[in-house]
């Protein structure tokens, strides 16, 4: 079996190579071109998939070698661990749907010309993401990162006649490479220290002592930190996202995110040894600051993929927080508890894909029916795209984390596992569990509300401008693949038993983890860790929801009348679209009582002819300050021009300086040389 | 007939006993808080069965709604309706066990009640009103804030019982016997506040008022009217008289019944009442001796129920 | 005796390099170097005679000719067909460039004494003299503006060097030593083309003004 | 006659025609075939190295051993390169009539013979050969420099020819310093000055006096390979000469210089152990990749540009022999074979870019050349991606080996300034030729209209180089492969 699955996962690249070849020589025919690498595309990640789920069920390793690079005799290995093959799992589940709504989506969103550049793009990102997830050693796995990186910024400078993807596909480029700089230190002076380059030998425990071995955490929790997006590593992230066409930005979220997160509970977590105390302190302080600030960010934004860029920021810092939680069991030897914590943080991978990815497909049928990503200009979509609606409200409650749907499972079982840590930790350090589950409720609860603003203000009422009125539902090819990614969260929710099962296996086969109770009795329910603390069962709740839900039905039509319209209640006025309450007015609230967050700037300008009572019309611009970017980027990068601008007197076209240069290098050499030895 | 049948009949007859008695009961509760602030203001007040002419009345009316309106403003009110509704099986009243305690507990609870809350303010921004929005905005955001403070208290009566389960977590507290741990207070003080704010009442929001700027929950729901508006207020009636029992199950559990026995439940009824009234006493106090707080000083008096929480917490368990 | 003479030379070698330092007359400068190569010349002829190496008398020879003949009248030719005499102000003074040289020569000392006393013992000084000659070449290369100065110091260089070979090895292949001389002479001429042209391009043959080339 | 004399030969008989010059036609096609014969006859010698017999003349005065044949092998097929290239690059500019007969004689002249003074560093055994031969390939590239014949070009021939002659009068110092470390051992004549001899008698040399000459002749060869701070002359020559000539001193130049410079360090190592020349290299080379940095993050001119990332390649292979373990020799050696491959790439699309826009500055040329002539700016995004190591093309393998090494050694923290200065490096090169290639077309309003991109020889040339390099990333043929693993086994294990 495992060599047939090996089998499948070398033919599922060599697809990918074939597929992105025949793409390039086809790229004068954009419709053909466009089919085949997508279907090749299609065809690999079905393979990767099945690989993958045979690995979590069988939850035995599966390795081999992918090709051995004669010239430098280094070898790709690869080795699907349960780990990583619960990642695989999920780029496949989101990868399958996502191609095939590309396939309808390119036509409009990439202009023929790119159409190849983009295929090839598009199959290299998810051919390296899989290779990111089985790589077995560190150079294949350096190999796949630095490829997907610099796939992601090509689809990201698709459009690079705009300075703002051109900016974005630089700053990506620029902060991953920093990035990619420290997990190479990283890397290799782990597996010098083990004498090896395979993770198997390299991650098995502790390689090194004392302060070394902090650097090298810190080292590595930067390294995948920008790639998952932890604030204050995230500035990248909200550039990106809507620069790229709206499908690549949904694989972004879903999956390039999703390589760090692997890349820290890997190395980070469970690589390095019994995790310190300190460290597991960062993943939460961190955790819950990325939560926060993430949905707070995404709270103000009226561009529509900001938003859900800002808000993957925050699924982030939920999944490093319940990280956070289980390193810190491990650091207090609590491996059951920790099983708990990595779950949930594992199980918030998935869902956080499955809902993020639907809302970017959601987004971009808005974008390609009204040419526009400003959700003020939008309203009124309900009517004219009725399933694009429905799909979109689905992800949005999915990521409120209401019950029934799969946001509420892996929450729930991140507050358990804050919960036990506060139970399992001795002294003060516990206090920081429950601070955190206030985090993530304030969260949670924000992330409502910041999904109740970009749905109501885009689908509902009347559309504010012409595009939103002409808009059209997009054409069936383009839904189905939201329709199973909202049955899927659907599923999720309703099963969590299922899924948590298969969790369980990969959460296992982590060093130092013990699982005493499965987290599922049946598909339908969780356990946490103790079964007499706390579980679950949506399903349950959700049969008592019909029945309430056939009372109320009951109640209120049984009446004498059938229902009557009537225009809205203006205050004797009349309401038009332009009355209707915005974006920017919806989250004035918290605008106001974060401010010390935000810091906004507001202008308010009223243009009146008579008297200044009566404005004609009233401008009113709102801006928050981008806090990272000017405290912390603007100022190193100001810092590293200024020295390299400031090193050009060395180069100042003057021969004398040069030899002069010569002269004293020789001097000091002669001197370094002395005399009589 | 297999005894798994027999189980799952026995918890939907309790689950749709306690939500008939629920459902009856809440509309009174309402008019009593109205009538006993009628009267610490010298008024006559509503007659104690004006909760039920009201909803009898609006049910009867004829539906109107808004043009703009798509199938979310419709679906709204019942979606609130049945959350609160299947949030209250969760919930142990009378007996010392939740009719459907075995979906869940203390966080099924919150996402349930969040998810008609979700619902409610999703409907208000479908009319094109501006109160909807403003309304919708607002809530939103004080439950947010409150979300917080009510996790971290209910976390603390949770931890103490050693459940998240509300039945096993009353259960835990009545054969544990009262305890008098000062972090009971704090952590009650703290709940109390937030049940204060997510009810709607002063000082965070005034159910009486209309005027544009001081409404929020009345404000959301503006445009409804009719049978919408009943399920809505019928709701509202219900969550509050949810919020108390809640308070009562976690604070003061004595008296409730651990057995089904005829007087054990009468008993249990019976303090139970009393417990809600006192408590509805409380919360009526609070609302005549306090003004309206301005939205944005809202988020001091919720900050200060999550400074309670938290110091309950610390003193409890260091 | 023989040992004398050939620190005689070297410490005259020393001398004109010095005096190259505090000279500013290009016509006089040429001249030193011309000298500096003649005495170049006669340590390689002692040499010869001294231990009957008879090869260095080839070399001997194609040095006079070379370098105290040849070079200078080209660099004289030069200078006639351009008619700039003077060089101008250095970036260092000459008390200040002197007092600099002399901590050149001590360094060049300092390491000279590093090496094995050979069978004859003037070896050292003359390791010690051509390297304080080569750094005072370098020096005077990066003070001095004029081309042609910097072509001068830079010959100076390369006699600091044939000091070494002559004076210190028992004389390198022939062959080698030819090509050596031969690709000298071609990088003079080629220099002194350069020249020419900076000379009609720029009226001038300040070297500090090219510098249009930065960053 | 013997093989290797003629791979010598060619070159030389190409030059002497071309500088007598002729038809036009029938020059390029002597120069370009007669280029082509040299590399096979490169390939040749190369093949019957690797057939186990050393091919060498003139008493072991030329003998190729692995490093001559593989760096004998990587020159020659960059003259074959810049000849085809240069070629298409002179018609172009002949088509704008800037091309003068001198101009013409000079290039057909004075490409083979650059490129033979190369391979006669390549094949030398004879540290005095050796230093005549470089000296040669200076003197046939000052001309080259001032082709254009600008006043620029003169100041950076100027520049370049006195820190040339400067750096050779130290190597001929550093070499007869060797020589006189031990001539009673060396012995007498021609054979004194074999590199085979030093190394025989290598235990027996006086080991002051071989420090010294090695730091003369490190630093000597070290200007003309560009080390840092001997690297001045570099961006100004890269920008003036013309791309092909630019293609062989950034590629042939650099790899014949490290040729002279191992051969020191293995004399230095022989006698005296790794350490010193190692830590010298090891020195020279990250404070060479140090002061690339940041003239590339704030870089103005397309051509310098180039030079600044030639002077950081060099630097990469001298940290990468410097760290002193077997694998880092390895890493510069493959370094050093990937880099032949993908550098030429670079210096015919830029020097393209910069032809069509008749000016190499970053001002001139404008944003968004891909609207313009896409096909040179998607080889230069490819070449940009080749030299800064990124996958999957060649120089990735290599810099990964050289930093697995260094971390292994004992210079880590010097790898780790090594790393971080890479990383910089590569962000500077993404910003630099993103600002070039992508972005809106230049508008029509600006009158300097460039020329239109048209298929030639030169472009063929520049995408044929660009195939063979991507392909190479993964597939070396195997006599090259083991021509690159017997040159580390010169450079590491000594004869």
């Amino acid at each position: 079996m495992g060599s047939i699955l090996a089998a499948g996962l070398t033919g599922a690249f060599a697809i990918r190579l074939v597929a992105i070849g025949v793409s390039l020589l086809l790229r004068g025919r954009p419709a053909l071109c466009r089919f085949v690498s997508l279907a090749g595309s299609l065809v690999a990640s079905a393979m990767t998939l099945r690989a993958a789920l045979h690995v979590v069920r069988a939850r035995g390793a599966v390795e081999g070698v992918l090709l051995h690079h004669a010239a430098s005799g280094i070898e790709f290995g690869y080795q699907l661990t349960p780990l990583s093959a619960w990642f695989l799992l999920v780029l496949g589940v989101v990868a399958i749907p996502v191609t095939v709504y590309s396939a309808a989506y390119f036509t409009h969103a990439v202009s023929p010309r790119r159409t190849a550049t983009v295929g090839m793009a598009f199959n290299s990102l998810l051919g390296a993401v899989e290779l990111v997830f089985a790589a077995a050693d560190v150079l294949t796995f350096l190999f796949a990162w630095e490829l997907m990186t610099l796939a992601t910024a090509i689809l990201v400078a698709t459009e690079h006649q705009e300075r703002a993807s051109r900016r974005a596909a630089y700053l990506y480029l620029v902060m991953s490479h920093v990035g990619t700089g420290c997990l190479v230190a990283g890397f290799f002076v782990v597996s010098a220290a083990a004498g090896s380059t395979s993770f198997a030998t390299m991650f098995v425990g502790n390689l090194a002592e004392g302060s070394l071995r902090h650097a090298l955490f810190a080292l590595f929790f930067v390294g995948f930190g920008v790639k998952a997006g932890i604030v204050p590593l995230h500035v990248w992230l909200p550039e990106a996202h809507p620069a790229a066409p709206s499908s690549i930005s949904a694989l972004m979220s879903a999956v390039l995110v999703t390589a760090g997160v692997y890349g820290l509970v890997r190395v980070c977590a469970f690589g390095l040894g019994t995790p310190h105390v300190y460290w597991a302190l960062a993943c939460l302080l961190l955790g819950s600051v990325s939560a926060v600030l993430g949905v707070l960010y995404a709270l103000t934004q009226t561009d529509i993929k900001r938003l859900l860029a800002y808000s993957t920021i925050e699924n982030t810092g939920i999944i490093v927080l319940g990280l956070g939680a289980g390193m810190m069991a491990m650091a207090y030897g609590r491996g059951d508890l920790a099983a708990v914590a990595v779950a949930a943080s594992l199980a918030h991978v998935l869902n956080h894909a499955a809902f993020k990815s639907l809302l970017f497909l959601g987004a971009g049928n808005v974008v390609a029916a009204t040419g526009t990503r400003n959700i003020e200009e939008l309203g009124g979509l309900l009517h004219r795209m009725p399933w694009t609606g429905l799909f979109f409200l689905t992800g949005a409650m999915a990521i409120s984390g209401l019950p029934l749907l799969n946001g509420f499972v892996s929450e729930w079982l991140t507050f358990q596992a804050l919960l036990f840590g506060f139970a399992s930790t001795p002294g003060l350090m516990r206090l920081n569990f429950p601070l955190a589950g206030a985090m993530l409720a304030l969260t949670t609860a924000l992330a409502a509300a910041c999904f109740v603003r970009a749905f109501g203000i885009s689908f509902l009422a009347r559309p504010r401008t012409r595009v939103a009125d002409e808009a059209h539902e997009a054409p069936a090819i383009m839904l189905v693949p939201q329709a199973f990614l909202a049955v899927l969260c659907l599923a999720l929710g309703l099963f969590p038993g299922a899924v948590l099962g298969a969790i369980g296996g990969s959460v296992v086969s982590l060093p130092g983890i013990q699982l005493q109770t499965s987290f599922a009795r049946n598909p339908v329910s969780i356990v946490s860790g103790i079964p007499s603390f706390d579980y679950v069962v949506p399903a349950l709740l959700g049969i008592a929801f019909a029945a309430a839900l056939l009372v109320s039905w009951i109640v209120t039509t049984r009446q004498r009348f059938a229902s009557r319209r009537a225009p809205t209640w203006g205050c004797g006025g009349e309401l038009t679209a332009s009355t209707e309450y915005t974006a920017t007015a919806f989250s004035k609230p918290v605008m106001m009582i974060f401010r010390g967050v935000y810091r906004p700037t507001r202008e308010v300008e009223a243009l009146a002819e008579v008297s200044a009572y009566f404005p004609r019309e009233v401008r009113y611009r709102a801006r928050i300050e981008p806090t990272f970017e000017r405290y912390v980027y603007g100022p190193i990068v100001r810092g590293v021009l200024k020295v390299a601008a400031g090193m050009k007197v060395l180069q100042a076209g003057s021969l004398h300086a040069y030899l002069a240069y010569v002269l004293l290098l020789t001097v000091a050499l002669l001197l370094w040389l002395g005399g009589k030895t | 007939m297999s005894s798994p049948l027999f189980h799952a009949i026995g918890i939907a007859l309790a689950a749709i006993v306690q939500v008939a008695a629920m459902l009856a009961v809440a509309p009174l509760l309402k008019t009593l808080i109205k009538k006993l602030k009628a009267r610490l203001q010298n008024r006559q007040g509503p007659p104690l069965l004006q909760g039920y002419y009201d909803l009898a009345k609006l049910l009867r009316k004829e539906p109107v709604r808004s043009e703009t309106a798509s199938w979310i403003y419709v679906a709204g009110p019942r979606v609130y309706f049945a959350a609160a509704l299947s949030a209250t099986t969760l919930v142990p009243v009378w007996t010392a066990s939740a009719p459907l305690e075995s979906a869940g507990g203390i966080l099924l609870l919150v996402g349930t009640l969040a998810l008609g809350r979700f619902a409610l303010a999703t409907a208000a921004l479908d009319t094109g009103s501006p109160f909807g929005g403003m309304g919708a905005s607002r809530d939103m955001t004080i439950a947010a804030l409150a979300e917080p403070a009510l996790m971290l208290g209910l976390f603390t009566s949770a931890l103490a019982a050693g459940s998240m389960n509300l039945g096993a977590l009353v259960r835990g507290l009545v054969q544990q016997g009262p305890s008098y741990h000062p972090s009971d207070l704090l952590a009650f003080a703290g709940l109390l506040i937030i049940v204060v704010a997510e009810t709607g009442r002063i000082p965070v929001d005034n159910p009486a008022t209309h005027l544009e700027l001081t409404m929020i929950h009345e404000a959301m729901v503006l445009e409804y009217a009719g049978p919408d508006l009943a399920l809505v207020e019928w709701t509202a009636a219900v969550k509050e008289l949810l919020y108390l029992t809640l308070l009562v199950d976690l604070f003061m559990p004595l008296g409730i019944a651990t057995s089904l026995s005829p007087a054990a439940l009468l008993i249990s009824v019976v303090a139970w009442a009393a417990k809600v009234s006192m408590l509805a006493i409380v919360v009526t106090l609070i609302e005549s001796m306090n003004a309206k707080l301005r939205l944005f000083r809202v988020p001091e008096l919720v900050s200060t129920s999550l400074g309670l929480a938290f110091l309950a917490l610390a003193i409890r368990f260091l | 005796m023989t040992n004398e003479l050939l620190i005689l030379c070297a410490a005259g070698m020393l001398v004109t390099a010095y005096l190259m330092v505090g000279q500013k007359a290009l016509f006089t400068a040429i001249r030193l170097y011309g000298v500096q190569s003649l005495l170049l010349a006669i340590v390689g002829v002692t040499i010869a005679v001294a231990d009957s190496r008879l090869e260095l008398l080839v070399t001997a020879g194609l040095t006079v000719a070379l370098k105290t003949i040849l070079i200078p009248w080209f660099l004289m030719r030069v200078i006639d067909r351009i008619g700039i005499h003077r060089e101008i102000e250095p970036f260092l003074n000459v008390p200040a460039s002197l007092l600099v040289c002399v901590g050149l020569t001590v360094v060049g000392y300092r390491v000279s004494t590093g090496f094995p006393v050979a069978a004859r013992g003037a070896s050292h000084h003359l390791i010690g003299v051509a390297l304080s000659m080569l750094l005072i070449g370098l020096f005077l290369m990066v003070t001095r503006k004029k081309a042609i100065t910097q072509i001068l110091a830079l010959l100076t260089v390369e006699n600091a060097v044939f000091l070494v070979a002559v004076g210190v090895t028992p004389g390198m292949p022939l062959i080698v030593e030819l090509g050596i001389s031969f690709d000298v002479i071609l990088a003079v001429l080629i220099l002194g083309v350069l020249v020419h042209r900076i000379v009609d391009r720029f009226e001038s043959m300040d070297v500090s003004r090219l510098s249009k080339l930065k960053g | 006659m013997d093989l290797l004399l003629w791979t010598l030969a060619v070159p030389l008989i190409t030059a002497a025609i071309g500088t007598v010059g002729g038809l036009r036609r029938l020059n390029d096609l002597i120069l370009v075939a007669g280029l082509a014969i040299t590399f096979a006859l490169s390939l040749a010698t190369a093949g019957q190295f690797l057939r186990g017999d050393v091919p060498a003349a003139f008493g072991d005065a030329l003998r190729v051993d692995g490093l001559s044949a593989l760096v004998l092998v990587l020159c020659a097929f960059v003259g074959v390169l810049s000849a085809a290239y240069g070629v298409g690059y002179l018609r172009r500019n002949e088509s704008r009539g800037l091309v003068t007969w001198r101009m013409r004689r000079e290039f057909y002249g004075l490409i083979p013979a650059y490129v033979f003074a190369m391979l006669l560093v390549a094949t030398s055994n004879n540290l005095g050969i050796l230093w005549i031969a470089v000296e040669l390939t200076t003197l046939a590239s000052v001309f080259l420099v001032t082709f254009h014949d600008r006043d620029t070009s003169l100041e950076a021939a100027w520049k370049f020819l006195v820190l040339g002659s400067l750096g050779l009068g130290f190597a001929l110092l550093g070499t007869v310093l060797l020589f006189a470390s031990g001539p009673s051992q060396l012995g007498e004549g021609m054979q004194a000055l074999h590199w085979t001899r030093f190394i025989q008698v290598a235990p027996e040399l006086h080991p002051f006096t071989l420090r010294l000459g090695v730091v003369f002749a490190l630093i000597g060869y070290g200007t003309k390979a560009g080390l840092a701070p001997m690297h001045t002359w570099k961006p100004d020559a890269y920008r003036e000469a013309p791309s092909p000539a630019g293609m062989l001193m950034g590629v042939g130049m650099v790899n014949a210089a490290l040729y002279c410079i191992l051969r020191i360090h293995l004399i230095s190592k022989a006698s005296l152990g790794p350490e010193f020349s190692g830590s010298l290299l090891l020195t020279l080379g990250l404070l060479s990749v140090l002061i690339a940095t940041p003239f590339i993050l704030v870089q103005w001119d397309l051509k310098r540009l180039l030079a600044y990332s030639s002077i950081e390649h060099v630097g990469i292979m001298a940290v990468g022999v410097g760290i002193g373990v077997e694998a880092g020799a390895f890493g510069a050696l493959l370094h050093m074979t990937y880099h032949s491959l993908a550098k030429p790439v670079a210096f015919a699309s830029a020097g393209t870019l910069a032809q069509l826009h008749s000016s190499s500055d970053f001002k001139r040329i404008g944003n968004g050349t891909f609207s313009r002539a896409p096909i040179a700016s998607l080889l230069l995004v490819l070449a940009a991606l080749m030299i800064t190591g990124s996958p999957p093309f060649g120089m990735f393998f290599s810099e990964m080996t050289i930093l697995k090494a260094g971390f292994a050694s004992a210079h880590a923290k010097a790898t780790s300034v090594f790393l971080a200065a890479l990383v910089v490096l590569f962000c500077g090169f993404a910003f630099q030729i993103g600002r070039l290639v992508l972005g809106p077309s230049r508008d029509p309003s600006d009158r300097r209209v460039p020329f239109p991109e048209r298929f030639d020889v030169g472009m063929a040339t520049a995408i044929v180089a660009a195939i063979v390099a991507a392909v190479s990333a993964f597939y070396l043929p195997g006599p090259l492969m083991s021509l690159i693993r017997s040159a580390t086994h010169v450079v590491w294990g000594g004869v």
